[in-house]
């Protein structure tokens, strides 16, 4: 729980490189907590890329930055602290180490860097309409074509931002006769090849983050399989385990409550600061505290892994608990605003623009319980592989 | 004790519920909340014209005199399709002080064409600062002669962007937070010094921010006693409150049978997902929170109506305080229990979901009436 | 909800009698909200019996009162504000109305009379070691003897105060070679009869309720089977349908939530009466108005019996929600009395006659959602007959 | 960062383990709960020996200097099988004002002999007025020339009734609530003036009520400056905050794995009662706030012993409300899915039960904790 003097050190490196690194227009939109565009996250990303810190996690040969567990973790929490913006997980986060652990050398080259540059988007494909918490019944078909190429018909759901995307990776079946787990192959395609239509539409925040995409014969050539053919499902639990620690999110419940401490400073009734009423403190110490123990978790978590320990049961609450966070958060931001709670996309100057996109995210953040492996399939999984209680 | 309805309650309650299901699904108010408006004066007219508008007022003030309760059942049936047109802000909200504190006059010119459908009433209280005081007030109503000068800002004013007339709070005197000093005025949307803009808000309802700059009003726009407001003002959100309890049960029961539908036709794993124990378990849950919620609700129609101040604060805090909470359970655990296509703008159980969030707020949230029933003398009852 | 005239007399000569009918020492421990010993609530019993009102819900034939619903339900609320001892519900409640439904004449005229006057105690025997939410799976043999009666062999578990009780009606498998809910006979058995041994052992409140009833070569005579051989399970049901709102015991959580605040007011912390806290009113008033919203269910479900209806969806929710309420309130008495919470049967005086029993309460009231059907047990039956959801 | 435990620690935790598992698990406090001390003195003189009673104390007050976490690494290891000595209430609770600010003189005479586990130690700090409040202190000690005279009433001493030495809050000075003006005396059990009445506790732990009536002390029985006691008092109770976290988070692990077992074991309906999705779930939900807690001790085992008062309250209030609320549910679910047995004396569920809500309640409750939580400069960084 003491950080060592070099530990020290880096952070106010960190400290002062965002200070000075991040541009006008983005620090604005941080002090206000306003929401960023994705042009300002692709605009970071490749501020970070050319510091060479967009990945730190990944292997110093693919562009990451060797450094311990502990600077990882005081790099994120300073980001966290500056408001910057959060990069897209899709290419950086999950498809990339995903290739670094399975693709050949020919896809790692041609992919990698384009990700850690920024310069290719990349979105996911594994959930469709009659395939969500049980995935593996995916029907989103992959027939081999004379060329030893695949040709992909079907649709996927939730392609969260495939609009901005250049390259989708997706999970589709290419041997339909074999158990349902075992037929699925891992594929990466090209969002600009004939064939593919996107169809962008609201999320419950009002804003255009999911998509619907549709595969009418698109051709994906041999060498975009990744790893071998049939074994996607196994590629694909790889990641699953992988994103469940990341969308703890720990770092935006820690903005959000500040946010909402901050809505409160500001929110004068009757001359008096909404924060200085006692009922609101002890609401908002309510989550605080348990966000704190959460981040103990995390803090565990990345110290195990320091030592090259395997996560500890420990981690595997991190979703679960951290998702019910992040909507207690918005809960309490929602209530500190009083009528100014009702805005929906108002002009600016309606509400504070710290309050402007509060609703919105408040809506959209029900689905943190729903995404990356809803919790109650988390709550299967630890009941089954933590717990061992009986199928 | 009887809590049957009369012959003249069902007759509405049905007449409502078919209303509702032919001309007035969950889709008109998709299709109407993209709209400038959000709702429809033809079928308001037409809601006057069934009597509905009136139900509630007494046949002194040209209502039906059928009490609170009937403005309740009709709010529990529109509010199980989410029905736009402004019922509640408008006959409740607004029509509620006119009622009760208005001359036969003001009755006669303001209450009589909303009652019939061809006019809107709002209520502009809110202010930056108020929150859930009534008596935080400052806009100023000073004398002018004979007549009076309204000058201020108000928020959040529901469904004003479509209004005739709206029914201001005004300070006539006392001090910053006084309770006396508050008074009532009505004043023509469309008349000079009266600044309105639309503002969206969250459940597909629209609002106003209103400005109002000199606004000169003659002595018979003053609504009950001069100074003495607050108290009108109380009454009004209480019986707001109540019926935001109203539709909220009927809101809930429909987003609980949503769910209970989505649980028995969707298909995971080979099973329904309704046919998943911890899934059932959690419908549960809902269900006992929709009967907390209409049984409470249907307490504070009842009580709001009661003599004495106490018992309607009692009721209609115990109701919203349930809404608040026990309806936040629900309407969450609709939204995950639909999963994916819960959190989508396409689904309606998103539109129940900010519909609730909206009643919560209004009238009074969570904290603000359990802390009131907290206060009442019934608290220490006995002790 | 407003009451007639008539009900408002009947109200104020219910409540003077009920002034003038209890004993001073029953009085003075209901003040307090002392613990009632056996004696206490068989004195009490003994004294509704002789002005007529022991069982206001029975037919008037057998006893009853003929008052309407509604003065039965202000009756109830008058005698929970006295604070007077509650009577047992095993002969009054469960079996008196199952006998009066299913019984032959016979049985009748030798069993309701002395239920009614507080002559005969009965206890329950359903639940045994290995039948508990899964009751039907019960395994308490009665073979038939030669003169027609039965003999009992097993164990019955749960057996609440039967160290009191002259009698005890029971489930027993009569016929062990049909499916388990078919082989099922309810009869009544005299706990006097050798054989039978209790064992009470106490509960985690310290108190002895709780006993085992074991059944050695038990003989019960024929004419002590109620209803038809085999159709015990029948009769059961309908008996715990009844125990249900029995259950839901509004009237013991109002009573806590006064003691609770008569103990805050009476807590002086530097002078100050507890009761005077914010923070503390707004936690008794969430449990209060959960209760208001379950008192006014309970009051829907009194007026459509007033009405000759059968019980609507909401009174399936008394049980679940109302136990939940009920241990609610304790954790709030636990709470007001801070450290002289941890007093664990100490002599008088150590804490205030009010305190005295707390603890003990506070841990045997996490007993009501596991008995009379447990709340995981009524959410299954809600799910499947309220909600019909899939088996 | 790094939270892997030191060899010395490691070593700590599997010798306290072997101890709990074969000479003091649950059945021997089940024995001893009925016994007039409700612990052994051979036992507590074993612990001395082991080490184990000094294992935090700064080696120069004669301890072991391991740091606050070993004590807490021996309090988890206690907790998880009930052993009744009282190490939170002696050790910690009573040792370690004395530690910290008893002279050499003192942790010879007092310290040493309970290092040994010759001796027991208790804190009378309790009063009927005071409840969370370290200052409130009503008990007096008056000036006898060079001694001091002792007189008051203190609750719920804990585990007193088989102390040799209680160590007294007494107000030398100031007024009613003042922080300055409460002092710390050591007074000797056996010492004429001196009642104690023993009193049982809901846990199966004993305490004391004691009368002080004109207890003569010399100066050599002060502790720490005169009139400086609330902030010696407050860091006691910090300690045994984060003793009862440790303790609590211990106990809370047992009771989760007793409910698993139980789960596995328990049939019905044909199955394994663990094989029901909604009591797997339930399971999870224990499984996340057992996780919590032990995280949330932890950081407070490591925190208390931070120079900065800020940093250590934050984290002790921080854990002290997650054993409240967490745990609280941890234990009721334990019991619950126990069934009918749960709620029987004749089963450990409840003996955990009631040791968690006792843990719970001690040293500032769920309430206190958050309010001072919030109250923290921390609670404001960065707003």
């Amino acid at each position: 729980m003491s950080y060592s003097p070099e530990h020290v050190a880096f952070r106010e490196e960190v400290r002062e490189w965002i200070q000075a690194a991040m541009p006008e227009h983005l620090r604005a939109k941080a002090e206000v907590d306003a929401a960023f565009a994705h042009a300002d996250v692709m605009e970071w990303h490749r501020i970070l890329a050319a510091k060479g810190w967009a990945a730190p996690h990944w292997p110093v040969e693919h562009g990451g930055t060797g450094w311990d567990t502990t600077r990882r973790f005081i790099f994120n929490e300073e980001l966290e602290l500056a408001g910057a913006p959060p990069l897209s997980p899709f290419g950086l986060n999950m498809v990339g180490p995903l290739l670094i652990q399975f693709a050949n050398d020919w896809q790692k080259q041609r992919f990698l860097p384009k990700i850690l540059a920024g310069e290719e988007v990349w979105c996911q494909g594994y959930s469709e309409p009659n395939a969500g918490s049980d995935l593996a019944s995916l029907q989103l078909r992959a027939d081999t074509a004379a060329d030893g190429g695949f040709v992909l018909n079907g649709q996927k759901t939730w392609t969260t931002y495939a609009q901005y995307a250049h390259w989708i990776f997706l999970l589709a079946r290419t041997d339909p006769n074999v158990k349902k787990q075992q037929g699925i192959s891992f594929l990466l395609c090209d969002m600009r090849t004939p064939g593919v239509t996107v169809k962008p539409f609201l999320t419950t925040g009002g804003t255009p983050a999911f998509c619907e995409t549709w595969f009418e014969n698109v051709s994906v050539p041999r060498e975009n399989l990744v790893g071998e053919l049939n074994q996607g499902w196994t590629y694909a639990k790889a990641l699953l385990g992988h994103e469940r620690t990341l969308v703890s999110g720990v770092g935006i419940s820690a903005r959000t409550l500040l946010r909402t401490k901050r809505i409160a400073r500001d929110k004068l009734v009757d001359g008096r600061p909404l924060l200085e009423d006692p009922t609101f403190r002890a609401k908002i110490a309510r989550v605080e505290i348990e966000l704190e123990a959460l981040r103990m978790v995390v803090y565990r978590t990345v110290a195990a892994a320091q030592l090259g320990h395997a996560p500890g049961a420990e981690s595997s609450i991190l979703k679960l608990r951290g998702t019910e966070i992040q909507q207690a958060c918005f809960d309490l931001a929602m209530e500190v605003m009083g009528h100014d709670s009702l805005s929906w996309f108002n002009r600016d100057g309606v509400v504070s623009a710290r309050e402007q996109s509060v609703a919105s995210s408040f809506n959209y953040i029900r689905a943190a319980t729903i995404y990356a492996g809803s919790n109650e399939i988390q709550k299967n999984i630890i009941a089954k592989y933590i717990l061992g209680l009986p199928g | 004790m009887d809590f049957e309805l009369s012959a003249d309650e069902k007759l509405l309650v049905e007449t409502v519920q078919s209303f509702t299901k032919k001309d007035s699904p969950v889709e008109r108010f998709r299709r109407l909340r993209g709209t400038e408006l959000g709702w429809e004066r033809a079928t308001w007219k037409q809601m006057g014209e069934l009597g509905w508008l009136g139900v509630s007022f007494p046949e002194s003030a040209g209502g039906a005199g059928l009490g609170f309760v009937a403005a309740g059942l009709v709010l529990e049936q529109l509010g199980a399709t989410l029905v736009p047109e402004p019922f509640l802000s408008s006959v409740v909200l607004a029509g509620t002080p006119l009622a009760a504190a208005g001359t036969p006059e003001q009755h006669e010119r303001f209450l009589a064409p909303l009652i019939a459908g061809d006019t809107a009433l709002a209520l502009a209280h809110v202010e930056a600062q108020s929150r859930h005081d009534s008596a935080s007030v400052s806009t100023r109503a000073t004398r002018a002669g004979a007549a009076w000068r309204l000058t201020g800002r108000k928020r959040w004013v529901l469904d004003g962007h479509g209004a005739d007339h709206l029914l201001v709070s005004a300070r006539t005197g006392g001090s910053e937070r006084e309770r006396d000093g508050v008074s009532l005025f009505v004043v023509d949307a469309a008349q000079p010094g009266v600044r309105l803009e639309r503002v969206d808000c969250m459940d597909g309802h629209k609002a106003a921010l209103v400005e109002l700059d000199g606004v000169e009003v003659d002595a018979t726009r003053l609504v009950g006693p001069e100074g003495g407001g607050a108290a009108i003002l109380d009454l009004a959100l209480d019986h707001a409150a109540a019926g935001a309890c109203a539709e909220g049960a009927g809101l809930l029961a429909r987003a609980l049978d949503m769910t209970r539908e989505y649980l028995m036709q969707r298909k995971q794993f080979g099973a329904a997902i309704g046919s998943f124990q911890a899934l059932q378990h959690r419908a549960v849950d809902m269900f006992v929170e929709v009967e907390l919620c209409k049984s409470a609700a249907l307490l504070a129609m009842i009580k709001v109506s009661d003599p004495s101040g106490a018992e309607r604060m009692r009721a209609v805090s115990a109701a919203k305080a349930q809404l608040a909470r026990g309806g936040a359970f629900v309407v969450r655990q609709a939204t995950q229990l639909h999963g994916g296509i819960g959190v989508t703008d396409e689904h309606d159980i998103g539109l129940y979901f900010k519909r609730h969030q909206v009643l919560a707020a209004l009238f009074g949230d969570f904290e603000h009436h359990v802390a009131r029933y907290a206060s009442l003398p019934s608290f220490d009852a006995h002790v």
